[in-house]
């Protein structure tokens, strides 16, 4: 393991939904070049930390603080980080229904000025993902849910980021196109783009990441390189859904605590 | 505070003895209130009482089940003519005049209701909007409700009893006031009051508890027309005449500041915001001879503006008031009252 | 035992999207019947078809013997049949037991006029509402919500909330219980907890449950048959053990090793 | 006499249209249902009338004039009261667009004083230009081709202008805009500030035909309000059809049934159109997910 600087340090992060901590104290470094998953159940927090990175919770973090390169970023607003550097694929897509692919694009790029730059990006990205060159006059809510994340991933690769956070890029895919979806994001990342990456689907995201955080709750309760993760025996259990014993004996237990009390 | 022993407590009306001797106090200083006061202030009073009725009504539609109407000024004015042509052409008792008027401001409502039914938010604003509009419209063209002109409402009697001045009037408004203020509270905490507010807060889930919508929005509507018909009945005898102008599009948006500076969702509430905007509404029509801030707003008017104008400053001022609650203050004066509250409660005594 | 839901050929489309396809299922009296699937497999909309909320294309919803679809959510809920939701739906500016008393709404009879007349003992408002804040203690009692009994729900922390609303679709004393997600977002503890209340509800109080549920050790403890669903159409159904080891739910749901299979295909 | 029918029809719509349209960039953009638009372009034609008549200016310099100050009015009201409102409700937004109005009510009333004024727009009413038996005033003329070009005008500016995109961007997803680094605030200005430009068009082209007091917009207002609920409150298409087609129908019931109520005709389209598509004729509805 290389002691770079990291790309993104997120020191103690608390994150509050009005009185609901859904995040509580997560740190965590980005090394350039990598991608890192976070993994976890549904509710367990792993949005929300893509959420306060990218300044979209206001007043959050609550406390704690995040840099990006050496800049402090938390309590930026997201129109200020995106100019920094950083890339967001949203859950669920989040694309513009109403405008065409190509202006899709052309507002993913609203940060730049460079015209040939952008139109080569614009190449770069039909290049990755055909189908859109097909559809770019087509109004981009007539897309299939497929095509849909791609325009996602490519919209945000059109402001040039150095880290791309994707928030369950799987989402509501077949598996087909989930396999489609992940080769794209190693290719991204062999580019040279830092990703960091949220997914229900372990196994897929466990495959193309380097580093790997499994949250629960709120909290942090393993990380490691994907290799410790996929020996862990409760990752093996609770994600890669491989068989064990379930724990009747502790759920008894339970019970006769809760009755003697 | 006091233990609990019976379920019936919890849905008393007032409940410990504190409530109970300021419910005292309020309902003495009430019934002796005409015998000590000059006569401009019982106009006032009964004023303000009307337009609790209205704001009580108002918020049952508005802050309970979350359904905005920007027209009850079309109910006021169905309430009013209602009530006045019922006695001038047919000489129907006042009783049974101001019922009348009642059930047929809340026919009205009804009818708004069922394409409510299928609003929301600005949709159903700019219908009822449409419909206090239209209401106007058709009274000032129609001969029989006077035209622009208006009516001469008659004198206001009940069997024997004639109400010649304000003070008498006072009595028939107060008991009005008092009895549908009550009545409204005891409909927000049963199962209607309760089938309200979930519908704002949740009609899907209110739906999935077997909260039929339809039948309560419509509900809704109904009863705060009828309230509104009710206090538009009462207030032609107070003003003792009428004409279409009264009844404007800024006497519904008086009504809505009512219920929002008072504070949406609280009966309480509905009664301080009709006072205080009532209150305000009549002092600052001569605001110029309030000592201090009326030398200043004429200095002003004479300076910038127009003197001719003055009297526009209520407007200014009504809006600003609206924009300040939403901004600082949801819950209105309801909200300040909670609060205080809580700070006298932790007061060191 | 009779067959309380059954559901036959359930379609719905939104937009282009096939959310339900062909869906037929049938969940006997009395059991916990679980439904499992990704994301966006079409989970909620099947609960939203049951309860009314949405309006099927095609297909068919029996329940105890009488079709539901074509009915209004509030018919269906006085049928006998309460629901959760997956993000909270609780009347947040009211305290525990108001919710939970508009859970008691279709028991209850007293209208507008009745209503008047609550000062009165006597009244049949007053009679009805004792009695069921009486009935609601019970519920109370059972899912020790004691401390959040006059509390606004809103400043309740959100594993309470979820009980909460749980007790509030018990209140409606169903014969069915839909519940979207029970457990998302509670902790270790909460969860277990949750665990013991369903074996009770199913045990005690008799309700049939269906259940949508991610957390996998939840499902396979608690539930005695498991439908797995993807993109609206059935994947695989009956006991947990063999749900869980069915290839094609591991494919979809828990993830499958590309390679390997693509190892296996091979050889 | 129905081209003619056809003639007034356009000639009032238009003026529905721009209201309409005014009143639904903003919808667009932030769902608030802007109740002081009416006043908005009010104050704004008060404010050409001081320019003309106070200052003696010529009326090309006063409506220039207009449309900058009509600019600026709109982005301050959203940047001191629209933007302060935390997480607001519907109805929280519609408080505070009628506070805004009653604000603006009684500073025109204070400022002009409550007597009807005529406004001198060198325009004529009256004069009329004839074409194969239909008559046409130069006003009306002027209204329609006014509206044409505006449409067209703001067609291009959504199409083709880098900020136009943006606030379509903003309009569909305020959240997708924010992370691809679209300022949202400063979009909702300047959407504000555009949608009080038209406003005040409509008002400037309204004046001559009624009086200039503090009510001169009311009944615009509650029409433009009703064409874009008519049209779907979120489609700019839909918005100007709406106009035209409530002026159409406006003059229909005028001949037909009757004039004296011509104008509660408005209120029966609103109640009538929502009643069989709940969100207007040209737009989707939405149903809500749990």
């Amino acid at each position: 393991m290389k002691t770079n600087q990291p790309l993104l340090r997120v020191n103690n992060i608390e994150t509050y939904y009005g009185l609901i901590c859904a995040v509580q104290g997560v740190s965590m470094e980005i090394q350039p070049g990598t991608i890192t998953a976070i993994l976890g159940n549904n509710g367990a927090g792993k949005t929300t930390i893509l959420k306060t990175v990218m300044g979209l919770l206001e007043d959050q973090p609550d406390k704690g603080s995040i840099y990006f390169k050496d800049q402090r970023i938390d309590g930026k607003d997201p129109e200020q980080i995106v100019r920094l550097g950083i890339g967001f694929v949203p859950e669920g897509r989040e694309i513009f229904d109403e405008l065409t692919v190509k202006e899709n694009l052309l507002v993913g790029a609203y940060t730049r000025r460079d015209r040939a730059g952008i139109r080569a990006d614009m190449e770069r990205i039909y290049g990755y993902f055909p189908i859109l060159k097909e559809r770019e006059k087509q109004l981009a809510g007539t897309l299939s849910g497929g095509q849909q994340q791609m325009l996602a991933i490519g919209r945000a690769l059109m402001s040039r980021p150095q880290l791309l956070l994707m928030d369950e890029p799987s989402l509501g895919l077949s598996p087909m196109l989930v396999r489609d979806i992940f080769r794209i994001i190693r290719q991204i990342n062999e580019e040279g783009i830092t990703i960091l990456l949220v997914e229900q689907n372990a196994r897929m995201a466990l495959r193309v990441a380097h580093y790997g955080y499994v949250m629960e709750n709120g909290r942090f309760v393993l990380a490691g390189t994907v290799q410790e993760l996929m020996e862990d025996p409760d990752v093996q259990e609770f994600y890669l859904g491989m068989k064990k014993e379930t724990s009747v004996k502790g759920y008894q237990r339970w019970k006769r605590k809760k009755r003697w009390r | 505070m006091d233990m609990k022993r019976d379920y019936f407590e919890d849905v008393q009306l007032l409940k410990d003895r504190a409530q109970k001797i300021w419910f005292g106090i309020l309902i003495i200083t009430l019934i002796l209130f005409p015998f000590v006061s000059p006569n401009y202030y019982i106009y006032l009073i009964n004023y303000i009482a009307i337009n609790v009725i209205v704001t009580v009504g108002l918020n049952l539609l508005i802050g309970y089940t979350g359904q905005i109407s920007l027209g009850h000024a079309g109910f006021f004015a169905i309430g009013a003519y209602a009530t006045t042509l019922l006695m001038l052409k047919l000489h129907v008792p006042f009783l049974l005049a101001i019922l009348i008027a009642g059930f047929l401001a809340a026919a009205f409502g009804f009818l708004l209701g069922l394409p409510a039914l299928r609003l929301e938010g600005p949709y159903l604003a700019i219908a009822t909007l449409g419909f206090g509009m239209a209401v106007t419209t058709i009274i000032g063209r129609v001969p029989l409700f006077g035209g622009h002109m208006g009516l001469q409402t008659p004198p206001l009697s009940i069997g024997p009893f004639v109400a010649k001045n304000d003070r008498e009037i006072y009595v028939v408004i107060m008991l009005f006031t008092f009895l549908m203020t009550l009545a409204a509270r005891n409909i927000t905490r049963t199962r209607v009051g309760r089938a309200l507010i979930a519908i704002r807060d949740s009609d899907i889930a209110a739906e999935a508890l077997g909260v039929n919508i339809a039948y309560y929005k419509t509900l809704a509507f109904a009863i705060s027309a009828f309230y509104t018909g009710v206090a538009g009945g009462l207030m032609a005898f107070v003003l003792g005449f009428i004409n279409p102008n009264i009844f404007d599009l800024l006497q519904s948006i008086l009504f809505l500041a009512m219920v929002v500076v008072g504070g949406a969702g609280t009966i309480l509430g509905s009664v301080m915001g009709a006072a205080v905007v009532s209150f305000l509404h009549i002092k600052l029509e001569a605001v110029q001879n309030i000592p201090g801030v009326g030398q200043f707003l004429v200095y002003l008017s004479q300076k910038w503006l127009s003197v001719s104008g003055l009297p526009n400053f209520t407007f200014v001022l009504f809006g600003l008031i609206l924009i300040f609650i939403v901004v600082f203050e949801r819950l209105g004066l309801y909200g300040i009252w909670l609060r205080s509250k809580i700070y006298w409660r932790t007061w060191p005594f | 035992m009779a067959a309380l839901l059954k559901v036959e050929n359930l379609t719905k489309h939104f937009g282009g999207i096939l959310a339900l396809d062909h869906l037929s299922f049938e969940v006997q009296e009395g059991e916990i019947y679980s439904i499992i699937g990704p994301n966006g497999a079409g989970k909620t909309t099947l609960f939203n078809c049951i309860s009314g909320l949405y309006r099927p294309d095609e297909g068919s919803i029996v329940f105890d013997g009488q079709e539901l679809i074509g009915l209004k959510p509030h018919r269906i809920a006085e049928m006998g049949i309460a629901r959760t939701f997956q993000n909270i739906e609780l009347f947040s500016n009211m305290t525990t037991m108001d919710n939970l008393m508009l859970g008691r709404h279709i028991h209850m009879r007293s209208g507008v006029w009745h209503s008047l007349f609550l000062p009165w003992r006597k009244s049949l408002t007053a009679r009805e509402e004792v009695a069921h804040r009486a009935r609601i203690e019970e519920i109370i009692d059972f899912l020790e919500l004691q401390s959040a009994r006059n509390q606004l729900v809103k400043s309740l922390p959100y594993g309470r909330q979820k009980l909460v609303e749980l007790g509030r679709a018990l209140a409606l004393e169903p014969k069915l219980l839909l519940l979207d997600e029970p457990s998302a977002g509670m902790n270790t503890e909460e969860r277990q907890d949750l665990f013991f209340w369903l074996q009770d509800i199913k045990e005690d109080l008799g309700i049939t449950i269906v259940m949508i549920e991610h957390n996998m050790q939840m499902v396979m403890d608690v539930s005695d048959r498991i439908l797995a669903i993807d993109f609206g159409k059935k994947l695989a159904e009956g006991p947990p053990e063999e749900v869980a080891n069915h290839p094609d739910v591991i494919k979809a749901y828990l993830g499958e090793d590309e390679d390997e299979s693509a190892a296996v295909a091979r050889q | 006499m129905f081209g003619q029918l056809i003639i007034n029809g356009l000639a009032v719509g238009s003026l529905y249209a721009l209201v309409a349209l005014a009143m639904v960039i903003i919808y667009k953009a932030s769902e608030v249902p802007n109740f002081a638009q009416g006043e908005m372009a009010m104050v704004s034609t008060y404010f050409a009338y001081m320019l003309l008549i106070s200052n003696q200016v010529s009326w090309h310099v006063a409506l220039l004039g207009t449309l900058v100050f009509a600019f600026a009015l709109g982005m301050v009201l959203e940047f001191l009261f629209v933007r302060r409102a935390k997480d607001p409700t519907v109805l929280d937004l519609i408080i505070v667009t009628l506070g805004m109005q009653l604000v603006l009510h009684g500073l025109a009333g204070w400022k002009w004083g409550p007597d009807q004024k005529d406004f001198p727009l060198p325009i004529s009413d009256t004069d009329v230009v004839q074409v194969g038996g239909l008559v046409i005033s130069y006003l009306n003329l002027t209204t329609m081709i006014a509206a044409l070009l505006l449409m067209g005008l703001l067609y291009a500016f959504f199409q083709y202008t880098k900020i136009g995109v943006a606030m379509k961007a903003t309009q569909q997803n305020w959240m997708a805009a924010r992370i691809n680094g679209i300022r949202t605030n400063h979009i909702l200005g300047i959407t504000w500030g555009i949608s009080s430009v038209i406003g005040a068009i409509a008002g400037v082209l309204f004046a001559p035909t009624s009086t200039l007091d503090p009510h001169l917009m009311w009944d615009p207002l509650i029409k433009g309000f009703a064409a874009a609920v008519m049209g779907g409150m979120n489609s700019l298409v839909g918005a100007a059809l709406g106009g035209y087609l409530l002026g159409f129908i406006e003059n229909l019931f005028g001949l037909y049934i009757s004039l004296e109520f011509k104008s509660i005709v408005a209120f029966l389209a609103i109640v009538l159109v929502l009643w069989f598509r709940p969100s207007g004729l040209f737009s989707k509805h939405y149903e809500r997910r749990v």
